[in-house]
């Protein structure tokens, strides 16, 4: 059904078809983004030995976040007098627009994905890229020196790793030969890039890490440092824009990893077929979900000028000496 | 393309741009691991070397039939050697003076730099002469142009340095910009970007609509290249620029830089609207059609240039609106369009390269000396180093155009185009009227120098560099001017530029 | 016309996410606002600065290290446009087009090398 | 969408050049000026990318110049920005009028 | 025997003088001066060399050189397109004036002995205009000719400018513009010739121009002859363009206003009657009555304004465009008689004129001043200085005996035969020469004198030279005028072939 709407010419009946499946994925991934935060809390609480939400939420505080966003909504919503409101307002929606952009173009399943584009890496790495925008301007617009700071630090840490990021990325395309995410799937048919890459997936990993700003790399909103940096002066239902867009992201990286790296929704091995790409697909995800998770609670934060050098010093070379290792290998193995 | 069609090309015919390319990295390699301590001038020498080695490649390529390589992308025929010759030349000048150069505020703490993107812009200049295509034509651009802008606001405390570069960037990424939109149409006309087959393409142009958007394409990069070489009503920058910028880097603006412009002005305007029909197969070039547009921009030059230059007071900006007339002068032999026009380009762009990157190595000798550029830092020039005086008498008369030098040589070839052929009387008439207007800010140098008193008797210092810069711009002046058939014949019996265009 | 189709139909579909991106906030937002109260006060309004009372702008000048990045960042990622196409198409340009690249990522590599000896890339 | 004209693609270069003329003659601010020049040199890129699609002959090479385009773009903004930061830090000002120390 | 290389070797000897000069230690005066003078001396042996060739009854024309210099190209073509050829020769005019500028060059260099400072500039400069001027009388090429004429201007513009007295540098520029608008103009006609008819060969062109299938029309011919006028008018000078040539005369240095006044102004000429009439005989014929006015105007002109001059200098600057006045009558008579006395006009001004201002000098080396009423009563402290001043004056203004007389008498004869009426006003020129000329002189000689001549020297030694040799030649050419005539047999007889006469 789906093949036959999308060779159908465009119009107003596709975009509402289309909306509507979009609103339901939009759904999910919001109903993904309250459990996560919950499973981050609980595996967090597990790690270092103490409890996550317990008090509320029934059992297990299955419904503490649902609490929470309940409570971010009823909040007063506060703009500062000396804040700049049209750019203040539009902060959180440049931010958060993006993240759920990205997740159009990821091949869930061999079916599941709702735009196979020729050029999804790119895509995504494109539009992920916007997000830095909506971290700057809330940060300016606040007109509080924490934002401001926060803010700055967020761009350039997510600069300076996108460099990184996109470069051993390089890696596997040229054993892909193609941009679209469902050819670099299929691509992995005889093994997955993470035992072909192992030194881009490592650099990957690493400016994934810091592109979604979490533990060790998590400086733009320390706490301790910055008062919550960029979104400070954020209440109420704004700043959960930002932290939405920043467990979207979550979601999406995970899933684009699991995708570039982790054979997506193959069987690591051929006699496992029987099980479906959606459950493989699922275990991959989680599993990465879970590394990031558990990343968080083991690493200390790294100091800032660590961070940045460590982007371009060590990150950057290793990426490009990769690149050229790859198209070695594959001109002379492949 | 395999590695078959990678070893089928004949590299050789890229040397002198690998020698300069390979020497680019290797000084910025050497410049960041030397110790801060060690001179860089060891890293001048290096660049002069090498662009010594790329000039007798070059030559040597000399005579052999036209080759291209990479998609015909880089083609090296006459043109190029002819042109890769005089910029190597002219940067070689300029490398020598560079080398000498220690003004106060001076370039001590990026001389490393100035090296590099001296030569990076140079290797520019060098893939615009030889390109075939309108991208690397392009990328040759910018890459000088981008160059430049650095190289201009090297002396990054000092305030004119920095309002001379910023004024660059923008008059210059500009001008790129309106010249690249028109290309791009040209582009989208014909389909290719490389230039002999735009000229196939165009040659068989018939709807009339295309030919209007041709001709809006022609007046564009018309206008974004005059910009380069600083023709009027585009020129603001160059005094500004000329002006802020170290005197090496100001000579460098003034001749190889603008060499580098009318290379890719003849380049594109010959090959690409020279065969584009106006009115289907056969009939007038576009570019004839548009000569009266060309004529129009010489003309304001030269006026402009040379009426402006004589309330100048400093010594840099008087020179660059003399180099605005000079580039008025080259115009005028680009719109008459006649059969010695390459002739008289190159010589004449060999003639001004000598006179002028002499006249600068003596105002960097004067201006290192006083610490200002005012013209009236000249005065009593004569008593404090005749020699210097004397050289720069030469050179200025030969800038001025009087017979003997090489200066009116090049002036008469350009006359003798536009008298010959269809006779461009009133160009010819303002060329002439305004050669004698620049007697008046020439000969108010030469004032200076001879006339008055000095302020101070104090000797100047003459570097080394500096030395051989005059000796060879001052004997090349009087040579050329006597034995102007040395270098003409030269031209003739080894190149032949004319079947690189109309073959 | 089918791939055609299919083609603009996947951009529909971004489309479509961007809209959804975009109304997401603006109908969350407005439907709090018919929830939330709304008291505002003047202290409520002021700056955070830890409880002291704010001085002077905010806006000051961001330190000159973030510009030198945001430039590192420009000239780096902007590179990646040839490194791209030339990834995509690696297989059927062979070595050829591996040389081009190396020579490429080497003047890359020196401009990077160039930044570190700088000192540009040392943050503080 | 194949319903779009060719034109219409060139008229939005030609508007947007036009704007980044207008832009980077007129504006006093320097980054403004910069960005106008940007947007005139996407413009270009506009223009080349459709003529590669619906040019009259249509190739490849459009885009391979356009990305070329892009990469000189950036560098040139580069280069720019670098050079506005020099003399931010000499003069304090950004302003394209208050550059008049030369002329004498 | 082979004389090609003489014509290079008189141009060019004064180079030999320069190269010399530029190793001697600047503060050896006497040296310099000495070498200075000796390096005039091949041009002048050489130049009188080729007068007794020619006295001899040889051919002149053993004498020219021609060689391949300049080759422009154009397209394909493996044949240049344009030549511009070394040419030099010569004819019996061009060799009157090539013997008067080594003797005037010559006797300035003794005159230079008042120069104070910077000899060994001074001097280079010096050789520098002499070879300019050989070159000029000698070139057979419009392009070498133009090369010459450009050349002296860089030179004199120096002299003047740093050798001068008060108002030098103003001096200098007037004479650098005006002379390098005149030299754009003959620039532009050269162009135009050389473009249209693919040489600059002077023997070459006027046969083309002569040729009624050549590619020239009419009116360009016409309009190429006015721009030569124009050209020439300048350095001649004609009537509304000459103010340049008064500061000239009167800031220069004496050994340069001799050389000025005596050679430089005869370029003009030269190139009037060379060029003008060589190759644009018919265009010349056309505008002969406006010539004769010009000429008529220029004599009236400088004989009012002179009278009233009180600077001796001045009085002799306008001298100078008065009588360069009767070289355009002679020339708008268009008859044997009249060019003849064109030409012998230039050559007698020219000796005349170097003789007085060398006198000038001497008086103002010796009092500082050349106002006429300051110098009152010289006759009682320089008998033999105030002696060869009335001496000259009466050779200025046309005693018989003299050289003036014959040339002006046969310019007025020729002018006589075709616009009687012109040549009857002209005539009161004449008679106001005598008038100014002897106010002047007398009153510089024999008036009450106003200061004492007690300490002032009167000519002494070497100066003797100058004077003496150039009195000698004036009273020998208005005496015996076929030493001049004989020569210019030749080229007159041209120049009337080429009016059609």
């Amino acid at each position: 059904m789906i093949q036959d709407m999308l060779q159908s010419s465009p119009g107003m009946g596709n975009f509402v078809i289309f909306f509507i499946l979009g609103l339901v994925l939009l759904l999910i991934v919001l109903g993904f983004v309250t459990f996560s935060i919950l499973a981050e809390r609980k595996v967090m609480g597990y790690i270092q030995l103490r409890h996550g939400p317990n008090q509320v939420g029934g059992r297990w505080g299955l419904l503490q976040t649902v609490a929470d966003v309940l409570k971010l909504l009823l909040k007063e919503d506060i703009i500062p007098k000396l804040a700049d409101r049209p750019l203040f307002i539009l902060a959180p929606i440049i931010a958060f627009a993006p993240s759920f952009m990205v997740l159009a173009t990821i091949p869930f399943t061999e079916n599941f994905q709702f735009a196979d584009l020729n050029v999804g890496l790119l895509y995504y790495v494109a539009i992920s890229g916007m997000t830095v925008f909506g971290v700057l301007l809330g940060g300016w617009a606040s007109n509080n020196k924490y934002s401001l700071l926060g803010g700055a630090r967020a761009t350039a840490q997510m600069i300076s790793y996108e460099i990184p990021l996109v470069m051993s990325v390089l890696g596997v395309i040229l054993l892909s030969g193609s941009l679209n995410l469902n050819e670099i799937v299929e691509a992995q048919k005889n093994g997955w890039f993470i035992l072909l890459q192992p030194i881009g997936f490592i650099v990957f990993f690493i400016a994934s890490v810091a592109e979604l700003s979490r533990t060790p790399f998590d400086l733009p909103e320390s706490e301790s440092e910055l008062v919550a940096g960029y979104h400070t002066e954020y209440t109420g239902f704004r700043w959960a824009f930002f932290m939405l867009a920043e467990y979207v992201y979550l979601f999406a990286m995970s899933a684009l990893i699991t995708v570039l790296f982790l054979g997506g929704w193959m069987a690591p091995f051929g006699f496992l077929d029987f099980i479906p790409g959606s459950v493989w697909f699922s275990i991959k995800f989680f599993f990465v979900l879970f590394v990031y998770l558990w990343l968080r609670s083991t690493f200390p934060r790294m100091r800032a000028d660590k961070l940045m050098e460590f982007a371009w010093k060590v990150l950057l070379p290793i990426a490009l000496g990769n690149i050229f290792l790859t198209a070695l290998i594959k001109s002379l193995f492949f | 393309m395999s590695l078959d069609t990678l070893l089928s090309y004949n590299w050789g015919i890229m040397t002198p741009e690998f020698i300069i390319l390979v020497v680019i990295a290797l000084l910025t390699i050497f410049d960041l691991f030397m110790p801060k301590t060690m001179d860089r001038k060891i890293l001048g020498w290096i660049g002069l070397a090498a662009i010594f080695a790329a000039m007798v490649t070059t030559a040597s390529l000399a005579g052999g039939s036209v080759e291209s390589i990479l998609d015909d992308t880089f083609r090296l025929d006459s043109f190029a050697i002819a042109f890769k010759l005089l910029l190597l030349a002219g940067a070689g000048l300029v490398m020598f003076l560079a080398v000498s150069y220690g003004a106060k505020e001076g370039l001590e703490n990026y001389k490393g730099e100035f090296y590099y993107l001296f030569l990076t812009a140079l290797l520019g200049t060098m893939i615009m002469t030889s390109s075939g295509d309108l991208i690397t034509l392009y990328i040759g651009l910018e890459l000088l142009s981008i160059s430049s802008y650095i190289l201009a606001g090297i002396r990054k405390n000092n305030l004119k340095s920095n309002e001379s570069a910023m004024k660059y960037v923008i008059n210059g990424s500009i001008s790129s910009a309106i010249a690249l939109f028109g290309m791009s149409y040209v582009y989208g006309l014909t389909g290719t970007t490389n230039l002999l087959d735009i000229a196939a393409q165009l040659s068989v142009l018939m709807d009339s609509q295309h030919v209007y958007l041709l001709g809006i394409s022609f007046l564009m990069i018309l206008v974004g290249l005059a910009f380069k070489l600083a023709a009027a009503p585009f020129h603001m920058w160059a005094p500004d620029v000329y002006q802020g910028a170290p005197t090496p880097v100001t000579a460098f603006l003034s001749v190889v830089s603008k060499t580098a412009g009318f290379v890719i002005v003849i380049r594109i305007l010959l090959t690409v609207f020279g065969a584009a029909a106006t009115e289907g197969p056969g009939s007038v070039p576009l570019l004839l059609d548009m000569q009266d547009y060309i004529a129009v921009i010489a003309g304001a030059t030269m006026i402009i240039g040379n009426v402006v230059a004589l309330k100048q007071t400093n010594i840099k900006r008087l020179f660059a609106y003399s180099s605005i007339a000079h580039a008025g002068y080259l115009l005028v032999a680009v719109t008459t369009l006649s059969s010695n026009m390459f002739y008289s380009i190159w010589f004449y762009l060999l003639a001004y390269l000598l006179m002028n990157l002499g006249v600068f190595a003596v105002i960097q000798v004067v201006a290192g000396k006083t610490g200002s550029e005012k013209i009236t830092d000249f005065a009593g020039l004569y008593r404090r180093s005749p020699w210097l005086a004397v050289a720069m008498g030469i050179l200025l008369i030969s800038l001025a155009g009087f017979p003997g030098t090489a200066g009116f040589i090049g002036k008469l070839n350009i006359f003798m185009g536009a008298f010959a052929t269809e006779g461009h009387y009133v160009l010819a008439s303002i060329m002439i009227a305004t050669t004698v207007i620049s007697y008046f800010y020439y000969f108010g140098v030469m004032t200076q120098i001879f006339f008055r008193p000095a302020a101070d008797t104090s000797k100047f210092n003459m570097p080394f560099g500096i030395l051989v810069v005059l000796i060879i711009t001052v004997v090349g002046s009087i040579w050329f001017g006597i034995f102007p058939n040395t270098a003409l014949d030269f031209m003739h019996n080894n190149l032949n530029i004319i079947d690189d265009f109309f073959s | 016309m089918e791939l055609l189709n299919i083609y603009q139909n996947n951009y529909l579909i971004v489309f479509v996410f961007l809209c959804l991106g975009v109304l997401l906030p603006v109908v969350a937002l407005y439907l709090g606002k018919l929830l939330r109260p709304h008291k505002p006060s003047e202290a409520k309004l002021t700056t955070y600065e830890s409880g002291v009372e704010p001085f002077h702008d905010s806006r000051v000048q961001f330190n000159v290290r973030y510009y030198i990045f945001a430039l590192m960042f420009v000239i780096f990622d902007v590179e990646t446009v040839f490194l791209y196409p030339w990834a995509v198409a690696y297989e059927k340009l062979g070595v050829f087009a591996l040389i081009e690249m190396l020579i490429f990522v080497v003047m890359l590599f020196i401009g990077l090398v160039y930044a570190w000896k700088k000192k540009v890339l040392r943050w503080i | 969408m194949s319903s779009v004209p060719a034109s219409a693609f060139l008229a939005l270069a030609l508007i947007l050049f036009c704007i980044g003329l207008f832009g980077a003659l007129t504006k006093k601010n320097t980054v403004i000026v910069l960005i106008s020049i940007e947007l005139m040199l996407n413009a270009v890129n506009i223009n080349l990318v459709t003529f590669s699609k619906y040019g009259m002959a249509p190739s490849i090479t459009g885009q391979v110049f356009a990305l070329f385009a892009m990469a000189v773009a950036a560098a040139e903004a580069a280069v720019g920005l670098a050079i506005l930061m020099a003399l931010y830090r000499n003069r304090k000002t950004v302003n394209i009028d208050d550059m008049d120390n030369m002329k004498n | 025997m082979n004389l090609n290389w003489v014509l290079s070797t008189l141009v060019f000897s004064p180079l030999l003088g320069i190269i010399l000069l530029a190793f001697l230690p600047k503060t050896q005066e006497k040296l310099i001066k000495l070498v200075g003078f000796l390096a005039t001396l091949p041009a002048l042996v050489l130049s009188l060399a080729a007068y007794f060739h020619y006295l001899a009854g040889k051919k002149l024309s053993d004498f020219s050189v021609s060689a391949e210099w300049i080759q422009f190209r154009g397209m394909n073509a493996n044949e240049p397109i344009f030549s511009v050829y070394y040419e030099l020769g010569l004819s019996g005019f061009q060799l009157l004036l090539v013997v008067l500028t080594a003797i005037v060059a010559t006797l300035s260099a003794i005159a230079a002995r008042y120069v104070k400072k910077e000899w060994k500039g001074f001097f280079m400069l010096f050789l520098l205009l002499e070879v300019g001027m050989l070159g000029v009388f000698t070139a057979e090429n419009l392009i070498l000719f133009f090369l010459f004429f450009e050349i002296t201007l860089i030179p004199t513009f120096f002299l003047i400018g740093k050798w001068g007295y008060f108002e030098k540098e103003k001096a200098a520029y007037s004479f650098l513009i005006y002379n390098g608008l005149g030299s754009a103009v003959l620039l532009i006609v050269i162009m135009i010739l050389f473009a249209k008819t693919g040489t600059t060969n002077v023997e070459l062109l006027s046969q083309m121009t002569a040729d009624p299938t050549a590619p020239l029309s009419a009116d360009l011919k016409l309009g190429l002859f006015i721009a030569l006028l124009i050209a020439f008018g300048v350095k001649l000078p004609i009537f509304p363009l000459h103010s340049w040539m008064l500061r000239v005369h009167v800031q220069a240095p004496p050994a340069v206003v001799m050389i000025h006044s005596g050679i430089l102004l005869k370029i003009g000429a030269y190139g009037l009657i060379r060029l003008g009439m060589g190759i644009f005989p018919e265009q010349f014929e056309t505008l002969a009555v406006l010539l004769a006015i010009l000429g008529v105007i220029n004599l009236l002109y400088g004989a009012f304004l002179a009278f009233i001059q009180s600077d001796f200098k001045m009085v002799l600057a306008y001298s100078s465009i008065s009588h360069m006045g009767i070289v355009l009558i002679g020339l708008a008579a268009m008859n044997e008689a009249g060019i003849q006395g064109a030409i012998f006009q230039v050559i007698s001004h020219g000796l005349i004129s170097a003789l007085l201002f060398f006198l000038v000098g001497v008086l103002y080396e010796r009092t500082e001043t050349s106002i006429i009423d300051n110098l009152g009563g010289l006759a009682k402290g320089m008998p033999i200085a105030a002696g060869f001043l009335l001496a000259g004056a009466m050779a200025s203004l046309g005693l018989p005996g003299m050289s003036g007389f014959v040339s002006e008498f046969m310019a007025f004869l020729g002018l006589f035969k075709v616009q009687p009426w012109i040549a009857a006003v002209g005539t009161i020129g004449i008679i106001m020469t005598a008038v100014y000329l002897l106010r002047a002189v007398l009153g510089m000689t024999f008036a009450q004198a106003h200061r004492k001549f007690d300490a002032i020297v009167d000519l002494k030694g070497v100066e003797y030279v100058p004077v003496i040799v150039l009195m000698l030649l004036i009273v020998l050419i208005g005496v015996y005028p076929s030493v001049l005539s004989s020569p210019l047999q030749a080229t007159l007889e041209t120049i009337m072939l080429g009016l059609g006469g």
